[in-house]
């Protein structure tokens, strides 16, 4: 792990507690949506595989705040908080993890492929690594369309080892990408801390393309999102950058995964890093009290239950419909069912 | 009509559909400032400009998965992969991303992207530059497979297959690349899906696409020696493929040979035999028969080559065999 | 005879076969430390070394390739594919160097690995998470494939696919890891090639492997209330398949369903049919059915992904209309 | 391209001249080989695609002179000096090139795969890249094996850009493979410069993954093989490094290409960076006189004749034959011809 760089706010005064407490609410939008979806899913009402990034909201949050609706992303299995903070539709998110026929991807995806089209959130994805060429393509597609927009990769630093990486980075260095490299740098690659897996930092690999890399704490949102904003811009203007966000995976690899393997002293000290501490001690210090978080809380809870609600009272997708999705228009001819 | 290669088949259906609309771009390794290792994208970087004519570094997945990310994002990729052998670089992009992203985003939006590669044997170019893998992606829903015998369909599939708004393998013959043909003048888009009939006949059908059309059209002229009249059906896509043609020449015929350059086993052939047997059993008089590669890798030896190769002789036989 | 779980006898076979030759290794992601993403490699870390059972970085084709050439060097790696899904990432190794090794060298060398590696839904893990692609292998010369539907097989068939000199890509499924089964003391090796008769019938023949066997068996019993007497064949390897087995139940019965979880179209029942069709069409009294996937890919909702995998009413359904 | 490091010779006086004059038998060896190649193929007489590696000689063999038998190559599609200077039969070779039954491979492979097991060279390679896994998994086996040898992958400057040249190259570090990386820079990857196809350079990736990386001139086998000797002895007792040989492509990317991309003054400029010629004039140097080495040359060019007529006269391979070389022993029951 790199040595994160920790600048200023990038604001002061009233301005800046407003724009931390927007911030504050994506975090909380984010962790109440998974920790509602972390219960759901002990009392089985959420199916298949879930990976949830508590822990790691400020990465989302903050990287979010500088993009326009235009811009796009290509997430990770991991891709709950992104999805969120792009601005999906909570409602169309809750279908999709139960799995409902109103749910963003009519419950053909489910969590791992959660993808809201209209905000430029290009899908999370089961293979990793894989959401790298697709930010890659969606980056050239914006420069050949002179549209103005970059186009984000996230990654975790197990896709570190990917070949993907490497042949991602070279293309976007030489052709100068409107393509911003995000790790969420939590330590681990499923079961194995990364240490075991890679040979070399991601600091000195970008520097290999002449990417210029900065390495952050990637829980503290003021921090993210003032980095984002900056190398945001320069992406937007000159080309590829790398953002490495040191955070922390305070939750199993998925849902269900009791961490045997983690050094209970590791995880109790996550508490200290947690984004939502981190965040409301900053707007403590700039004079916003316990009230307007807690109203944030309250509305925040208000809208997700109504999500759910929603969600539970939807009709399950049909069959026909899903077979209809698999091409545009009229099928091919083919046997099945 | 005009008299035009394959080759410039293709590099007139990528010139023109470049000209038509301005969201489809190239991309691929060597194909701008070369034209392309076979010559297919020649003249194009001149006339549309390198930020549309793309030449990659030797990084096949990460070409292939932006394509994908491309065609997400606004544009109409055509990427090529040199020889189908480097596919086996591309599948996840293919496979997991391009394929399945319309359906797994519930229909929110479709990847209308191409990827062009030549397959086939038959310059001695040995195991890992002449195979024909065109099964593995017709078992994979979401993708389209396309595979033209001839300049006509050549120039007419690319075009549609580039106007339409899913992935689609279209899949080039390298032996083909220096066949002449007559083309129409006002070069017709060919729909993707349907067979043409290039011989009609009453005795048999003989279904196959690609450079195996040849095969059996030689076929078919030599059976006509002996009496046997062959009906030629020319699938021209794989994926999705045109039952309802085969069916109904089988339904004329009552006997059906399917021959196909790609290794036999768990071949294309395999899917039309399974098929028919299935939707036309009452129409059959004999067994279907496939006549198709061995099972190996194809060899590099003129001598090996040839005797691997699907030939008019093999096919002439299993016409007998199942007229028998 | 001892129950035991087909993750177990797995797990016995790999430790089995690593006591036995210490020229074999494991080598994949999370096996060693983790013992496994399902856990099929738990414990022989600790009784064999992390020399021999090597947690890799998130690099899959670097760890297939590294198998080949380890193979191809004096061990006998065992590589695992945490989801069949995965391949993608790794056809280049497999398809172009492991399979075609022994052939393009001209014999010189035999290539002994195993690629092990879980197919298959019903566990809501989504389209990237639960294809079955085995069509794809069972399509290259110079691979083997296996997928064994129990726990005996699923023993005796790893042991004799780590002995084999050839590559060989060894399919379990995930929604059988739990499932247990008698397995005799002596833990006997399963030859490669050989298909098992799980129930005997007269009236028609069910040829099925992996978790579709049960599903069959499944369809078979409810057939047998209408005195309609399945035969049940487990085909247990797919490449090279047991013609013969499949041919003389064909030979007793006349009638044939063959029934898969991978997508029907271009799926390795097209081959057993299309084989069926030529080597025993005189045996055939009724069309060859196939019950398999949809041409979708796998959906997440439990739902439509239950109404997507075979069922034994769909196995049933097709077996009365073959019959009728 | 990096600097290239230019050190003095491994010995001098009376062995130095031996070893080199053993090396520059290597090098007109090669060099006959495929010259004698380029006419057969212009006659003709060799089918399919062959790469020449005329110009690129005094890395194959440099590097060779530093291996022992037991010691494994992974080569690629440019793959003849590699295999001949470890040492492969040379009928075999010549054989195999005309698709003969008696060729190392009996005519199923070509050029693009000639391999002699029996001495450790695991195959030419169609794959770009390709070989750099095989020679890890080499590499692997034989500290698996405690055998003492190394493996050394040999590959482009173009295959920089593949993703399996991460993947491995992280691989080998992490374990510390005996595991030789050699990169020939002739600056092309088929028609393009990789100047063009690369953002970085091999020292800078080579640093991210902390292998020690040294850039040589590949054009003097002097050089090559003083280098070779060392490096290969840190490989057989630390683990990974990267040999990068600044060489020349002089020929054609395949033979039949004429090569119209190419600047015909930067042609004319290689011969000077001959590597025979840089040889000569080493040995001329040390008072080698040019009777030695026409010695030499007639010696190898009466080799070459006898295997190219034994080439000749040999039988083509039979089908059947071919069809039992799939599998090891009984081959599975299969449709087919
Ligand atoms: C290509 C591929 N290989 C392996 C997996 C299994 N897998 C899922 S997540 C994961 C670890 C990823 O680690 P990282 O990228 O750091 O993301 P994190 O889980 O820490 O957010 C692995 C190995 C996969 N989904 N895709
Ligand atoms: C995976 C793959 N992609 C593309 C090719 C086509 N191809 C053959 S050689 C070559 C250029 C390789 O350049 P380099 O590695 O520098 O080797 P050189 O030809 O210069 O010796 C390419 C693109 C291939 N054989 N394999
Ligand atoms: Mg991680
Ligand atoms: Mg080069």
């Amino acid at each position: 792990m790199s040595e994160p760089t920790t600048p200023g706010l990038a604001g002061t005064g009233h301005n800046a507690a407003a724009e931390l407490l927007a911030l504050y609410r994506s975090l909380v939008l984010i962790r109440r949506c998974e920790e509602r979806l972390s219960t759901m899913f002990a009392d089985g009402e959420v199916p298949g595989f879930i990976h949830l990034s508590i822990g790691q909201e400020a990465v989302s949050a903050g990287v979010m705040a500088a993009l326009t609706p235009e811009d796009t992303i290509a997430s990770t299995h991991r891709g709950h908080g992104h999805a969120i903070a792009k601005g999906l539709s909570l409602d169309g998110f809750f279908a999709e993890l139960l799995a409902r026929d109103t749910g963003l991807c009519r419950g053909r995806g489910g969590s791992m492929h959660v993808a809201d089209m209209s905000v430029g959130m290009l899908g999370a994805n089961g293979i990793v690594g894989a959401g790298l060429s697709i930010a890659l393509g969606s980056a050239l597609a914006h420069r050949t369309l002179k549209n103005g927009a970059i186009a984000v990769a996230f990654f975790g630093d197990g896709a570190l080892a990917e070949g993907l990486m490497h042949e991602c980075l070279n293309m976007a260095a030489l052709w100068k990408l409107p393509l911003l490299f995000v790790c969420e740098n939590n330590g681990w690659g499923e079961f194995l801390p990364t240490s075991k897996q890679l040979s070399f930092t991601l600091k000195d690999l970008a520097a290999a393309y002449g990417i210029p890399h900065v390495a952050i704490d990637g829980n503290d949102v003021a921090v993210v999102a003032a980095h984002a904003a900056r190398i945001a811009a320069e992406v937007r203007s000159e080309g590829p950058r790398v953002l490495e966000c040191l955070t922390t995976r305070v939750r199993g690899h998925f849902e269900g995964d009791a961490q045997k393997y983690r050094d209970p002293d590791e995880l109790a000290a996550l508490s200290e890093r947690d984004p939502l501490h981190v965040a409301a001690s900053r707007l403590a210090a700039m004079g916003v009290g316990e009230t307007a978080l807690s109203e944030i809380t309250t509305e925040i809870a208000a809208r997700i239950e109504a999500a759910v609600a929603a969600a539970r009272a939807a009709p399950a997708p049909l069959f026909e419909a899903a077979m209809a999705d698999v091409y545009t228009g009229a099928q091919p001819v083919q046997g099945g069912v | 009509m005009a008299e035009m290669r394959y080759l410039r088949a293709i590099n007139q259906a990528l010139s023109d559909a470049m000209a038509a609309d301005p969201s489809v771009i190239l991309i691929g390794e060597d194909i701008s400032e070369a034209g392309g290792a076979f010559g297919a994208s020649r003249g194009l970087r001149e006339r549309f400009g390198a930020e549309r004519v793309i030449d990659t570094p030797i990084s096949e997945a990460a070409l292939a998965g932006a394509a994908v990310g491309a065609a997400l994002s606004g544009l109409r990729p055509v990427a090529e992969i040199m020889f189908m052998d480097f596919t086996t670089l591309v599948m996840d992009a293919l496979v997991n991303q391009a394929a399945k992203a319309r359906f797994m985003f519930g229909g929110q939006r479709s990847v209308p992207m191409v990827l062009r590669t030549p397959h086939g044997g038959g310059l001695g170019a040995g195991p890992q530059h002449s195979q024909c893998l065109e099964a593995w992606f017709a078992h994979v829903p979401g993708l389209k497979v396309v595979c033209p015998s001839d300049p006509a369909s050549a120039y007419g599939l690319l075009r549609a297959a580039i106007a339409d708004p899913d992935p689609v393998v279209f899949i080039e013959h390298k032996a083909l690349y220096a066949m002449k043909g007559e083309v129409p003048d006002d070069l017709p888009v060919m729909p993707l899906g349907q067979a043409g009939i290039l011989r009609q006949g009453r005795d048999v059908s003989i279904v196959a696409y690609g450079a195996a059309v040849h095969t059996a059209l030689t076929a078919a002229t030599q059976l006509a020696d002996e009496d046997i009249e062959a009906e030629v059906v020319d699938l021209r896509s794989i994926q999705p493929w045109d039952e309802a043609t085969v069916l109904a020449s089988l339904a004329r015929t009552h006997h059906l040979v399917v021959v196909h350059e790609a290794v036999e086993a768990f071949g294309v052939g395999a899917e039309i035999v399974a098929r028919m047997v299935d939707i036309g059993f009452d129409e059959l008089d004999g067994p279907i028969l496939r006549v198709a590669a061995p099972f190996m890798p194809v060899p590099f030896s003129k001598g090996l080559e040839t005797a691997y190769l699907p030939s008019p002789e093999r096919v002439a036989a299993a016409v007998r065999r199942t007229l028998a």
